[in-house]
């Protein structure tokens, strides 16, 4: 068995990054000290911020902190090209740091992905999945006698037929800002079959599908969402969908919470929660995910390992399901009836969270440049909400990016 | 005639009020609606008509505030970085003021003005790389250190403007009394100056009250200053603009406060200092 | 007598301390040092930096000038560029208009004038990202108080900071609101120091209250507004916290400004030596812009009045 | 060129009354003095006339036109400031101009017109100039020229040498009174240097506390003050006043000394509290007479300025002649009972 | 108190040369009036007597020690300043201990003291004033108090007059003088009122240029001036200069007016290129003599002053006497010929 109390008295510094997650983390994090006598220091800070610190101090050599919270859709290939994360392979193994019940083979075929280096050795425990889903509002849909949509097609019906700027009512919202708007287009290339970057390590962003794909997004923004949703970030997005303004909203399955709050929404039971349509050729629900990783520079890797460890257990992982707050990779949690009973939100939602779970694919590609590719493509949908023909722009765009990306990675 | 007069010029002083006021409402609408944001539940900030006066108030958004985030502890440092930053600036750069003041020496004042020129930004990395072999991250030495660089200018600059109008003729005759220079300086020029100290202390503090880009790479948990925090509610997958609101309102009503409390001197001080600011 | 001789004895007479004058040296220095340790070490590194090819957690090699030739040919700097002037000069012009007017009416008198002008000042005093981010909320296109605002003067909903062509006006439009009265207070020092008698004359000249304006006071407070128009554009030309608060750039690259598209060089793309070279650019373009403001100044001025 | 005639003129700020209805009458291309001491209105009363300040009761008519409510622009008058009120950043040329800049003259004429009030003035080689480079006299020169280039019915002056230095003050109000007899405008100026209004008036109205103490010419001024006030106001230096009583024929102070009278006078006076007022100038030095010792010696070279302590009483004296004396000595004096001026102790008045 | 030696002090500001090497001696309690037009270099001389500037050159020497080099503070003087520099955010009494408290001196020391030259001063009851709530004479008396307090070995003013009204001016002089009678310490006093050099000085150094002109007794320079400079800038109003060569017993001006002359002197100078000088007050109105029509009244009541242009020549009259003359008027003048003064034409020295 595990024996908690070995590192007792050690302090470790923990840095998150602010959201759900990371709040359900320190609220609990007073049982992680009880039971192991380890003193944690742990700070939540934006994401933006976060990563830029992160890294920086990362970079450094002499990092503030022993565990790292990190986006594996933006930051895998970084972390893993400057060896800043310790391998725990060896930590899953012994079973006088890892319980019993951890084996690789309990995360989900996505999360190993993301945890496993190029190499093939475990650099992190995968903490949360997040797939898009849509979130539609059944009064809306009901006003038109519409019904959830199950194609491509019948979303953009859908969507164009809730459109009414007379009542200042839309039917589609996601997220239209520079970067954060690029896994929107790549998550509806996954439906067209395609990925931005193919096998070889090489863009390929000005496919048919790619064109394709950018051309349903601009015609969702332009046509069913609201004026200026070029500007908007998952947070406006969010604040004109608790409004009961909005048809559809695309985005990321972590963001339910406030829907069902009714201190901050109007839409409170009465919105439906979606697994991402059929495409022309497949089937898929965007993924991202994020990880916790032991430095390689902490001099307190076992106490840093126990505390990954308690975070993703199986304790911790239905926490963070019953509140909504993010879904684990771990299969025995989402398994576990006892934990699907305590989930706090409706059951739509987390038929949505297992049926993404089943077309679950990679969204964003594992690059270095990540932000670089978010912010050139992310440039290119944005003209595109302004009027720009979607395949000029891809290939604007994918001219800027591939000196980007031949520099970072040769 | 003599009330003629007097109802034009009652009439001419209430038009003035009626413009005045109409170039501040502005002004007054923001910090209203601040104000409002802050005291409504997340539902009411999102309303559309919007909603000013709400009927559930939200205290508990600033409940929040200090719940949620170490809200004192930030507060705290803030005082600290600042007051430090400060008070060390009006050290360094009274005298400063003062020696550049006598000296005529434009050029050492242009090199502090540099400071004031360069992109904050081009600091933050080399400093933080500085501050790491020093050993001082963690501390909140880099930040009052940095601070300087926003605080020692503004002193200076507004002292340069003071000394320049004492006159000469007071220091010499207190130099022909006996006293050394640095007496002179302590004695005669430092009282005098009083309320250029005030002001460039006042402002400085201000400014460095404000700063934020310094503060999001050299602080960190322990370290952070409140306009940080307050960027620092934005959280990710919750919008939460009644607290944010709350936050922001905390950290600027400080400053807002000292700027009501001592405005006929901040007006003075930086139009004399501003004109000189050049 | 050698030359060397020569030399020396010259150098002696020059260097020859004065006995009677106080040395103000050791006033300044301290000051002078703090200063120079806090930006000297910066510099030398961003310096160095710039002719490195150098990304977090990659190993850095020298590459001479290379940056500056990717920086020549990258279409996003010189859309930045272009960003940074419209914004910088909007920024200028418009608290320079507004400043003025605001100075005009506050150098009257009139019942709560202390009060109104503590208000007026409080936005330049105020927390720039709490300014920023309450702003954000307020320009929201769908549910933004600006636009109910604006739907009484029956003006239709704006976009804001959420379009690519109202971004940069919008923006604009905070840092005016906050920084008007920066110029204001400097203009009013400008009035103050007009001095009232030329007015008389020019009453006794036969002059209306609009040929005073244009006549005297605009020419008078010239050399103010110049030293408004510095202070401005030097901080307009930096400006962070409100444009990051904000749109971050946004939308697209609608919005970024040098100073942006530097910091997310730097502290997105990691690309230290890339930043570096764009800060070094930044830096001597705000230069010259100082150099170029100060030599208008030196000619727009009729007297050496501000500085007495 | 035109009269000016007040009427009844007053002034109040808020409740203070400044002015007390004064009356003037000034002739067509008279030059007329205001003095007085500090605080007394002069400037107030001229800046009534002049339109920059508004008259709280009474009228005033310049030329034909009654002018109290009419603003400044429309009153064709001229103003030379004390400080001069030079447009800081216009040149000489443009200073001198704007007036007839905002009449909307043609720009030639103008400069015809500049020219020639410049040419009067001595001013041609600067008008390119900005007044700060500029010395006091040649910018009192210029605010002279601004008001000379207009060609105004009146020309108001308000101390407009009190910034100069006293050899540049001599010669520039013999400047200012050459212009006058050149082109002969109706000119009204303020100073509270009695020497200037000596020198310079046709007639001088001395103002006190808002009153009118006397009107005149210079010399009846000197001759014949009104009053106490007037007697010590106009002469330096200042006359002296002795208080006493006419007892048997002459003049007993209060402290017991006795000094001369003219004869008819000493009859008439006889038993009454007077204050005796004579000029230092006109006491001369004697060998036998009043004693006195010698409290305070300024000499200049031309005059010796000496106070006396005589029997108690403190009287200056301003001899002509070089004569030597030292703090200390015992001199004697005399004085003329012609030069006697007598004045009533309660009303201050002349009798 | 001490002796002040000044010997070939120098003064160069960069290339230019502001003092010449001068050499002055002060004897012990002297009181010595610098006096020069403005820019002459009087304040510059003063200050490095004060050791607020350095000297370029020459020693200066006060009692016995060389103090050329010693910074002001070592010095042992006072100083009281043209606008008096007194501190504003201390009282009087404290203006007044200043220098004592410095020195460390205690503190009820500091206060007799302090109190002892209030009295001397009168100023008593403003001990715990600020200056700005003093008049400007009391203030001019605080700053003369500071300098009193330290008792020093040397006082220095620099034209601590200057900023007061007339009246005032004339009886601050008189304290300073009384006050320098009452302590007696050495004193250089710097004006650009030759008035108050006259009246105040036992000896006046009259500076021009950076040179000194005549160094001398205030009646020694009226009656016998070295030079021209010295003749036209003591003395006012001006003397009359008129060019011209001595000729058969008398002077003929370029213009060919004739003067009087002394016997003695036309016999000698027959032949040569002079000025001739005779001073305003010097001139008598008579029926007879030269003849000249006026071209400037100026009365004041006490005198007439009046410029005649007689043969062409400017020539300008102080009567005493009271008589009518007006602008445009034919007056006669005779001119004592022992009161002429004759001036080499070339070097301006007198003859
Ligand atoms: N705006 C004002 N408000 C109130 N009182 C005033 C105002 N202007 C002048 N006074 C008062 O009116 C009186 C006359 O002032 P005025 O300026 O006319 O004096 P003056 O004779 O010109 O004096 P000076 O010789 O000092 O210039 C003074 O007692 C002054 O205090
Ligand atoms: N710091 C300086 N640098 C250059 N020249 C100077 C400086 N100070 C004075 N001078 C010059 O030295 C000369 C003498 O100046 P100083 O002040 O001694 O004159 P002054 O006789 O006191 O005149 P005033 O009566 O106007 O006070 C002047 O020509 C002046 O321009
Ligand atoms: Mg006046
Ligand atoms: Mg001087």
């Amino acid at each position: 068995a595990v024996d908690w109390k070995k590192f007792s008295g050690q302090t470790i510094n923990v840095n998150l990054v602010k959201s759900p997650r990371s709040e359900t983390l320190i609220k609990y994090l007073s049982e992680f000290e009880s039971l192991t006598g380890i003193k944690v220091n742990a700070e939540a800070t934006p994401e933006q911020q976060q990563r830029q610190k992160t890294v920086i101090e990362l970079s450094t050599g002499k990092p503030s902190f022993d565990v790292v919270h990190l986006s594996y859709h933006v930051q895998k290939r970084q972390f893993e090209k400057g060896n800043w994360l310790a391998d725990i392979s060896g930590f899953l193994k012994d079973p006088s740091l890892t319980d019993a019940s951890l084996t690789e083979k309990d995360f989900a075929e996505a999360g190993l992905l993301f945890a496993k280096d190029s190499k093939g050795v475990l650099r992190s425990l995968p903490f949360s999945v997040d797939y898009w889903i849509v979130y539609w509002n059944k009064e809306l849909f009901e006003k038109k006698g519409l019904s959830y949509p199950t194609t491509f097609e019948e979303l953009v019906n859908a969507a164009e037929k809730i459109t009414d700027p007379s009542t200042n009512t839309y039917g589609f919202v996601a997220r239209g800002l520079k970067n954060a708007n690029t896994p929107v287009w790549t998550s509806f290339m996954l439906g067209y079959g395609a990925a931005p970057i193919n096998g070889q390590g090489k863009v390929d962003a000005v496919s048919k599908e790619a064109v394709e794909a950018a051309k349903l997004y601009q015609r969702l923004m332009t046509k069913a969402a609201p004026p200026g949703v070029s500007g908007f970030n998952w947070a406006e997005a969010q604040s004109a969908f608790l409004q009961g303004k909005i048809g559809m909203w695309f985005d990321g399955v972590g963001f339910a919470p406030p829907i069902e709050d009714p201190q901050k929404s109007r839409v409170v039971g009465k919105t439906g929660y979606g697994v991402m349509p059929k495409g022309p050729a497949a089937q898929a629900a965007g993924t991202f995910g994020d990880g916790l990783g032991v430095v390689e520079a902490s001099t307190k890797k076992e106490a840093a390992y126990l505390f990954c460890q308690w975070a993703i257990s199986h304790d911790m992982g239905a926490r963070l399901l019953q509140a909504g707050a993010g879904v684990p990779f771990r299969q025995s949690i989402l398994a576990d009836a006892k934990v699907r009973e305590g989930v706090k939100m409706p059951g739509a939602w987390l038929d949505a969270v297992a049926g993404s779970g089943k077309i679950s694919k990679l969204a964003l590609p594992v690059v270095i440049p990540v932000t670089e590719f978010r912010d050139i493509y992310g440039v290119a949908l944005t003209n595109m909400i302004g009027g720009a023909d979607p395949a000029t722009e891809l290939k604007n765009a994918t001219a800027q990016f591939e000196p980007v990306l031949a520099r970072s990675e040769g | 005639m003599a009330k003629r007069l007097i109802r034009r010029k009652t009439l001419d002083s209430l038009g003035l009020l009626f413009v005045a006021f109409i170039m501040v409402s502005p002004v007054i609408l923001f910090f209203l609606w601040m104000i409002s944001l802050s005291l409504k539940y997340e539902i009411d900030n999102g309303a559309y008509p919007p909603i000013l006066f709400p009927e559930n108030v939200a205290w508990s958004n600033y409940l929040k505030v200090f719940e949620e985030n170490n809200f004192l502890l930030y507060f705290w440092n803030s005082v600290l970085v600042t007051g430090t930053a400060t008070l060390l600036a009006l050290v360094i750069g009274v005298p400063s003021g003062y020696g550049i003041a006598r000296l005529k020496a434009e050029k050492s004042a242009v090199v502090i003005m540099i400071a004031r020129m360069t992109p904050g930004l081009s600091f933050l990395i080399p400093l933080f790389l500085l501050f790491q072999w020093t050993g001082l991250i963690g501390t909140l030495w880099p930040q009052i250190i940095i601070h300087l660089v926003v605080t020692v200018p503004i002193v200076v600059w507004i002292m340069i403007g003071y000394f320049e109008t004492t006159p000469m003729e007071l220091e010499e005759a207190a130099s022909i009394d006996g006293a050394t220079p640095w007496q002179v300086f302590r004695l005669v020029a430092l009282p005098i100056a009083k309320p250029g100290i005030v002001v460039s202390f006042i402002l400085a503090l201000i400014f460095s009250w404000n700063n934020f880009v310094f503060g999001i790479v050299l602080a960190n948990r322990e370290t952070r200053t409140l306009p940080v925090a307050v960027y620092n509610m934005l959280s990710f997958e919750q919008v939460s603009w009644g607290p944010l609101a709350a936050a922001a309102l905390i950290v600027t009503l400080p400053v807002l406060l000292l700027t009501m409390f001592a405005q006929k001197q901040i007006v003075a001080g930086l139009t004399a200092g501003a004109v000189k600011g050049g | 007598m050698s030359i060397e001789n020569s030399v020396a004895d010259a150098k002696q007479k020059r260097s020859k301390p004065s006995r009677l004058a106080p040395n103000y040296w050791p006033f300044v220095l301290p000051a002078l040092l703090v200063v120079s340790a806090v930006i000297v070490f910066p510099w030398v590194f961003t310096l160095w930096m710039s002719v490195n090819s150098w990304t977090l957690g990659q190993p850095r090699t020298f590459i001479g000038f290379a940056n500056y030739v990717r920086l020549a040919q990258d279409m996003r700097f010189w859309e930045s560029l272009w960003h940074t002037a419209t914004y910088t000069a909007l920024s200028v012009v418009l608290p320079l208009f507004f400043g003025t007017l605001a100075a005009l009416i506050f150098d009257a008198k009139f019942p709560f004038r202390g009060l109104l002008r503590g208000v007026f000042v409080m936005p330049m005093m105020a927390t720039p990202v709490a300014v920023a981010l309450v702003w954000t909320m307020m320009f929201h296109p769908q549910l933004g108080v600006l636009n109910y605002l604006l739907s009484f003067l029956g003006i239709g909903p704006q976009e804001w900071i959420y379009n690519q062509f109202t971004v940069i006006p919008s923006l604009v439009l905070v840092e005016t609101w906050q920084w008007t009265p920066l110029v204001m207070l400097i203009v009013l020092g400008g009035l103050a120091a007009v001095p009232r008698e030329p007015y008389e004359s020019a009453e006794i000249d036969g002059a209306n209250a609009w040929q005073k304006f244009r006549y005297l006071t605009m020419p008078m407070i010239a050399p103010f507004l110049m030293i408004a128009v510095i202070i401005r554009s030097i901080d307009a030309i930096k400006s962070f916290d409100i444009i990051y608060a904000m749109t971050q750039g946004g939308p697209g690259t609608a919005s970024e400004t040098i100073n942006i598209y530097l910091y997310n060089t730097a502290f997105a793309y990691y690309d230290i030596g890339y930043g570096s070279a764009m800060a070094v650019v930044f830096f001597f373009i705000i230069i010259a812009l100082s150099f170029v403001l100060l030599m208008v100044r030196q000619r727009a001025n009729w007297s050496d009045m501000e500085t007495k | 060129m035109a009269t000016v005639n007040i009427q009844n003129i007053q002034k109040n700020y808020g409740a203070v009354k400044v002015i007390h209805g004064i009356d003037i009458d000034i002739a067509d291309g008279e030059f007329v003095v205001l003095v007085g001491p500090s605080g007394c209105g002069k400037s107030t009363l001229l800046r009534m006339i002049a339109g920059l300040e508004e008259v709280s009761g009474g009228e005033i008519h310049i030329g034909s036109r009654e002018v109290s409510n009419m603003p400044a622009r429309d009153r064709d008058i001229a103003m030379v400031f004390q400080n001069y009120a030079l447009y800081p950043h216009m040149t000489v040329a443009d200073n001198m101009g704007f007036a007839l800049k905002l009449k909307k003259v043609p720009a030639a004429e103008i400069q015809a017109k500049v020219k020639r009030a410049a040419s009067i003035l001595g001013l041609e080689a600067l008008l390119d100039r900005y007044p700060k480079q500029l010395s006091g006299g040649q910018r009192q020169r210029v605010a002279m020229g601004r008001a000379i280039v207009r060609d105004p019915q009146v020309f108001l002056f308000d101390e407009p040498l009190s910034n100069l230095d006293a050899k540049l003050r001599v010669q520039m109000r013999g400047e200012i009174k050459t212009m006058h007899q050149r082109i002969g405008t109706t000119t009204v100026y303020v100073t509270h240097d009695q020497v200037e209004a000596m020198t310079m008036a046709d007639k001088i109205v001395v103002l006190h506390g808002g009153f009118i103490e006397q009107i005149g010419a210079p010399l009846e001024l000197y001759d014949r003050p009104a009053n106490i006030f007037v007697a010590g106001f106009i002469g330096s230096p200042a006359m002296n006043f002795i208080d006493g009583r006419v007892e048997e024929g002459v003049f007993r102070t209060t402290k017991g000394l006795i000094l001369p009278l003219p004869q008819a006078v000493a009859e008439k006076m006889g038993g009454r509290d007077l204050v005796y007022g004579i000029r230092p100038e006109h006491i001369r030095a004697s060998t036998q007479g009043i004693e006195g010792r010698v409290t305070l010696v300024e000499g200049t070279g031309s005059e010796i300025f000496t106070r006396l302590d005589a029997h108690g009483e403190d009287i200056a004296c301003l001899f002509r002649e070089r004569f030597d004396v030292r703090f200390g000595d015992t001199v004697f004096i005399e004085i003329d009972p012609s030069k006697v001026h007598l004045f009533d102790k309660q009303t201050g008045r002349r009798i």
